[in-house]
């Protein structure tokens, strides 16, 4: 229970970086950590006491393994943030280009 | 500053043979993917670091000399179609969309699983290529700074 | 030590390290803690015994390290441009953060405790995976046979975030890049 | 059968428009618009035989829960009609309006990319595959905001992509939750599944859920990044975010898990009520003070998805008639107007409604299809919009909910308010401009004809022989709550 509660802290680390950061680049690292820490967290939720990968071995018996369907979704989860991460460095880049900064309360051309 | 012509030759001469190696160990984890720990992503990143190694060691020209970026990124969305080509022959052939219609196999032995092993190459080409793309991209236009505006 | 122990041990060292990625001034020390906090998740996914993930995400960490370094140094800009601070909004925002973590306690305590998973549909997996599909690794079965509908999104969301980025850094003169026909000399 | 057809054939579209399509050529419209003629037709096709039934599609094949499954239900198959008739008229809009832009090919991909997405969320069963093309859909949306390439585009773009991922991310961590708890991720057996689970966890999810989907769809404490997205986009793109990407990702997505999956909770149908009526009324407001046409638009998207929260909430039968029916009035007309604005700023190269004048000469197209959309918009009959309002403040009234039907009123009057400033000022006022930058084209024109025919033609789904047939298999399947328990997995 007290890893669930800590690793929830870290989400919340990250949900506080992302409302009160005003630079891209650390807008963006926070969004990292707030992946990271649902990574983890459904992968938590996947352990089984004592149990192994979830591979089995040519000799002997792998019989108590972990649930491998959280890192089936959890390796798809790792790409999309990936994907993200990519999309917004050149977003950041180009915001970079126009305005010169990449201080998000100097960017506000846009009203409201 | 003028970065395009790589590092120093001391780089040059780890990065000529490392490389290889890196390679030939994306390699092997993509075609045992379905038998240890790896498998397609793993595989292509790996290889997409293996090019980015190159890139960073003997600069942008070189790469630009030897391979052509365009045909890098028809390779990448030719494997994604391909993906989806296996997924509706499996359609025809086997059970349903993305059917697992190859003859499975004996466990445990290379040639086995199916498809598994052939979307695990397809996947470890698109992710190799895309991502090698994107960090080609991203610093080519850092190289022209400021840009042209639209 | 039991691996509860050990996970408490690396979370909290994640959560400090989060900390101070995001407190520092630096920000290309920021972003290599960030990368230490990930290679901290790798870690902890070794000792979840997911070995996959634990590749996965110790080289797309690196990759990301690699995008974010590439793309941010060289722009004379390390240190984050002092901005009114908002002391306010910053406490608020932790206490309120704070009421959602008491509040969330319980609901922590509903679900099944830490080691113990229901394990109802992973028990076929487990089960039958590597007879039904072949493929000795029970999670390349899962990601490439059982749910590999899942895999073609992914594939796709890759395709779309490589294209997205593409287009947003196209510029009219093309780079080699946005038209993939110029570059054949 | 039909089901995954609606993945393959844009999915695939898209992957050929990167291969073959140059600078130059016409491939990316000619594949575009084929693949989405063919969508168009299997989506009608799909829904006109479905009915009250559920089919269930099963990938790899394998028996759920081990795969994933599609559902298509009247639910589903009303939301792929409206998602394909939009795209198709942004499609031929954006044939002429796209060449202003470099690199158009890169336009049509991640619009197929877009239109993949949205089908993938409403064809699918499984909870984690919604997340994974709610993903696609996103991250084809925020590429094609910043698609003109200009600053406040791009600004608009971060901000967009910043909060679509925190919801996102907000998204995975419920879905996480209901895996640990229930250790399945079909959507049926989940909700099998939660009935007997402690209430506590649901209530958390829903909560974290109510966040994630209510920032896709930008209800009203949530709305931050609506108006500048919508507004900074190219027209097209703006009229399928306005149009249908908030009800795919946010509505339809609320729709599933709040009412199929956890069996509409009384509570969050009180907070849904609350949040619709907060939209409705200061959305409104602050609509009325835009002059930037476009933002105007935006505006009054969150307001409209108030009114159909709002139906959501109050949860009879008629009242979620009308939201449906409102889901599809508000696709049509606010498409509609962003075509409008669209052409408009072609045009003359402004959206200041104070730049704009009397363009009746000018544009006579435009001036008068924007006529009936604002109508339509603002609840006059005899336009669509009139009898899907009417439905929901009846049912209102029906329900004991006064208040709110009052405040649904006051909503429809400001709306008639604000868009009478549209046309005062946008398209009748008193400088005659005459004189036009670039004309509009036929594809344009069309595209507007076709949805303004559409203002008038869809009234008559709320005739009681074709709603029986149309609109009643949509509002069986809502109201039914967990019976999609049963029609999913008791085949």
């Amino acid at each position: 229970m007290i890893v669930y509660i800590l690793c929830f802290t870290l989400f919340l680390v990250g949900i506080y970086g992302a409302l009160t950061k005003r630079d891209l680049i650390k807008i963006i690292l926070s969004l990292g950590i707030m992946g990271y820490a649902v990574n983890l967290m459904i992968i938590l939720f996947a352990y089984k006491e004592g149990g192994s990968f979830a591979i089995l071995v040519k000799d002997g018996i792998n019989s108590n393994m972990v649930d491998p369907l959280p890192q089936a979704l959890i390796l798809t989860s790792i790409v999309i943030e990936l994907g993200i991460t990519a999309m917004l460095v050149a977003l950041s880049i180009r915001l970079f280009q126009k305005y010169k900064t990449f201080d998000i309360t100097k960017i506000r051309r846009l009203s409201g | 500053m003028k970065q395009t012509e790589g590092m120093t030759l001391i780089v040059k001469t780890v990065t000529r043979i490392s490389v290889w190696l890196i390679l030939l160990y994306g390699i092997y984890i993509i075609l045992h993917g379905h038998l240890s720990p790896g498998g397609g992503f793993a595989g292509g990143v790996i290889i997409a670091l293996a090019f980015l190694n190159v890139m960073l060691a003997y600069g942008r020209n070189f790469i630009k000399r030897w391979v052509n970026i365009g045909f890098l990124h028809d390779l990448e969305s030719s494997s994604a179609a391909l993906f989806l080509a296996v997924g509706i022959l499996g359609m025809a052939i086997g059970g349903g969309f993305l059917a697992n219609f190859i003859s499975h196999g004996k466990l445990f032995n290379l040639l086995s699983a199916g498809t598994i092993p052939v979307l695990n190459i397809i996947i470890s080409v698109k992710v190799s290529m895309g991502l090698f793309v994107v960090v080609w991209t991203l610093s080519v236009f850092h190289l022209d700074k400021g840009g042209k505006e639209e | 030590m039991p691996v509860e122990t050990w996970l408490i041990f690396i979370l909290g060292f994640m959560i400090l390290g989060s900390i101070i990625a995001l407190e520092l001034k630096d920000l290309l020390s920021a972003v290599i803690s960030i990368g230490i906090v990930g290679l901290g998740v790798s870690l902890a996914f070794l000792f979840l015994q997911a070995l996959d993930l634990a590749i996965v995400q110790f080289l797309f960490e690196i990759f990301a390290l690699i995008i974010l370094v590439r793309a941010f140094i060289g722009k004379e800009y390390h240190i984050q441009e002092p901005s009114r601070s908002h002391i306010v909004q910053s406490v608020v925002t932790i206490v309120v953060l704070l009421l959602i973590l008491v509040m969330s306690i319980n609901m922590f305590k509903a679900l099944p405790s830490f080691g113990h998973p229901i394990f109802s549909t992973a028990k076929h997996y487990v089960e039958n995976g590597g007879r039904e599909t072949g493929a000795a690794n029970i999670v390349t079965a899962i990601i490439l046979d059982y749910r590999a509908y899942d895999t073609l999104g992914e594939v796709t969301v890759l395709f779309t975030a490589i294209l997205g980025a593409l287009t947003i850094l196209r510029t009219k003169k093309s780079n080699g890049l946005a038209g993939g026909d110029n570059e054949a000399n | 059968m039909i089901l995954p057809f609606l993945i393959i054939i844009p999915l695939l579209a898209a992957f050929l428009i990167t291969l073959i399509s140059g600078e130059k050529d016409n491939w990316a419209i000619v594949l575009s618009v084929l693949a989405e003629m063919s969508l168009l037709t299997l989506a009608l096709f799909s829904f006109f035989t479905t009915g009250y039934d559920t089919f269930v599609y099963e990938m790899s094949g394998w028996k759920i829960p081990l795969t994933i499954c599609l559902v298509q239900d009247a639910l589903s198959g009303f939301m792929l009609v409206i998602v394909n008739l939009i795209a198709l008229t942004s499609l031929m809009f954006s044939i002429s309006y796209i060449r202003q832009y470099s690199s158009p090919w890169k336009y049509y991909a991640l619009f197929m990319l877009l239109i993949t997405g949205m089908n993938g969320v409403i064809a699918t069963g499984d909870i984690f595959n919604l997340f994974v093309f709610m993903e696609i859909a996103l991250f084809a949306a925020y590429a094609l905001v910043a698609f003109g390439a200009k600053a406040e585009e791009y600004e608009a773009a971060f901000k967009y992509a910043v909060m679509g991922s925190i919801s996102s991310t907000l998204i995975l961590l419920g879905i996480g939750i209901l895996y640990a708890s229930t250790s399945t991720l079909t959507m049926a057996h989940i909700a099998a599944e939660l009935q007997t689970k402690d209430p506590q966890v649901t209530y958390w999810v829903a909560a974290v859920f109510l966040v994630g989907f209510g920032l896709k769809s930008a209800v009203m404490p949530f709305h931050a990044w609506l108006p500048d997205a919508h507004s900074s986009a190219p027209a097209p793109i703006s009229s399928m975010l306005s149009g249908v990407l908030i009800k795919a990702l946010g509505i339809y997505a609320i729709i599933r898990i709040f009412f199929n999956i956890f069996g509409a909770p009384p509570v969050f149908l009180m907070i849904f009520m609350v949040l619709g009526s907060i939209s409705i009324i200061v959305a409104s407001y602050l609509a009325l003070g835009q002059w930037d046409l476009k933002r105007l638009l935006a505006y009054s998207s969150i307001s409209q998805i108030g009114f159909i929260l709002l139906g959501l909430g109050i949860g009879t039968k008629l009242a979620i008639l009308g939201a449906v029916f409102h889901i599809l009035n508000h696709a049509i007309f606010k498409s509609l107007l962003f075509y409008n604005a669209g052409s408009v700023e072609m045009a003359l190269g402004t959206r200041d409604l104070r730049k704009m004048g009397n363009l009746r000469g000018a544009l006579p197209v435009t001036t008068s299809t924007s006529m009936i959309a604002s109508l339509s918009v603002a609840g006059l009959p005899p336009f669509n919009g009139f009898f899907s309002k009417l439905i929901i403040i009846i049912a209102a009234v029906q329900s004991q909910h006064i208040i709110y039907a009052i405040i649904a009123v006051i909503g429809s009057l400001l709306t008639l308010a604000y868009f009478m400033k549209v046309q005062r000022y946008g398209f009748h006022g008193e400088t005659v401009i005459n004189e036009i930058k670039k004309p509009v084209s036929l594809g344009m024109k069309s595209a507007m004809i076709i949805l303004a025919v559409l203002c008038v033609v869809v009234s008559i789904l709320i005739i009681p022989g074709i709603r029986e047939i149309t609109l009643d298999p949509v509002v069986s399947v809502i109201i039914s709550k967990t019976g999609y328990i049963q029609a999913v997995i008791g085949r």
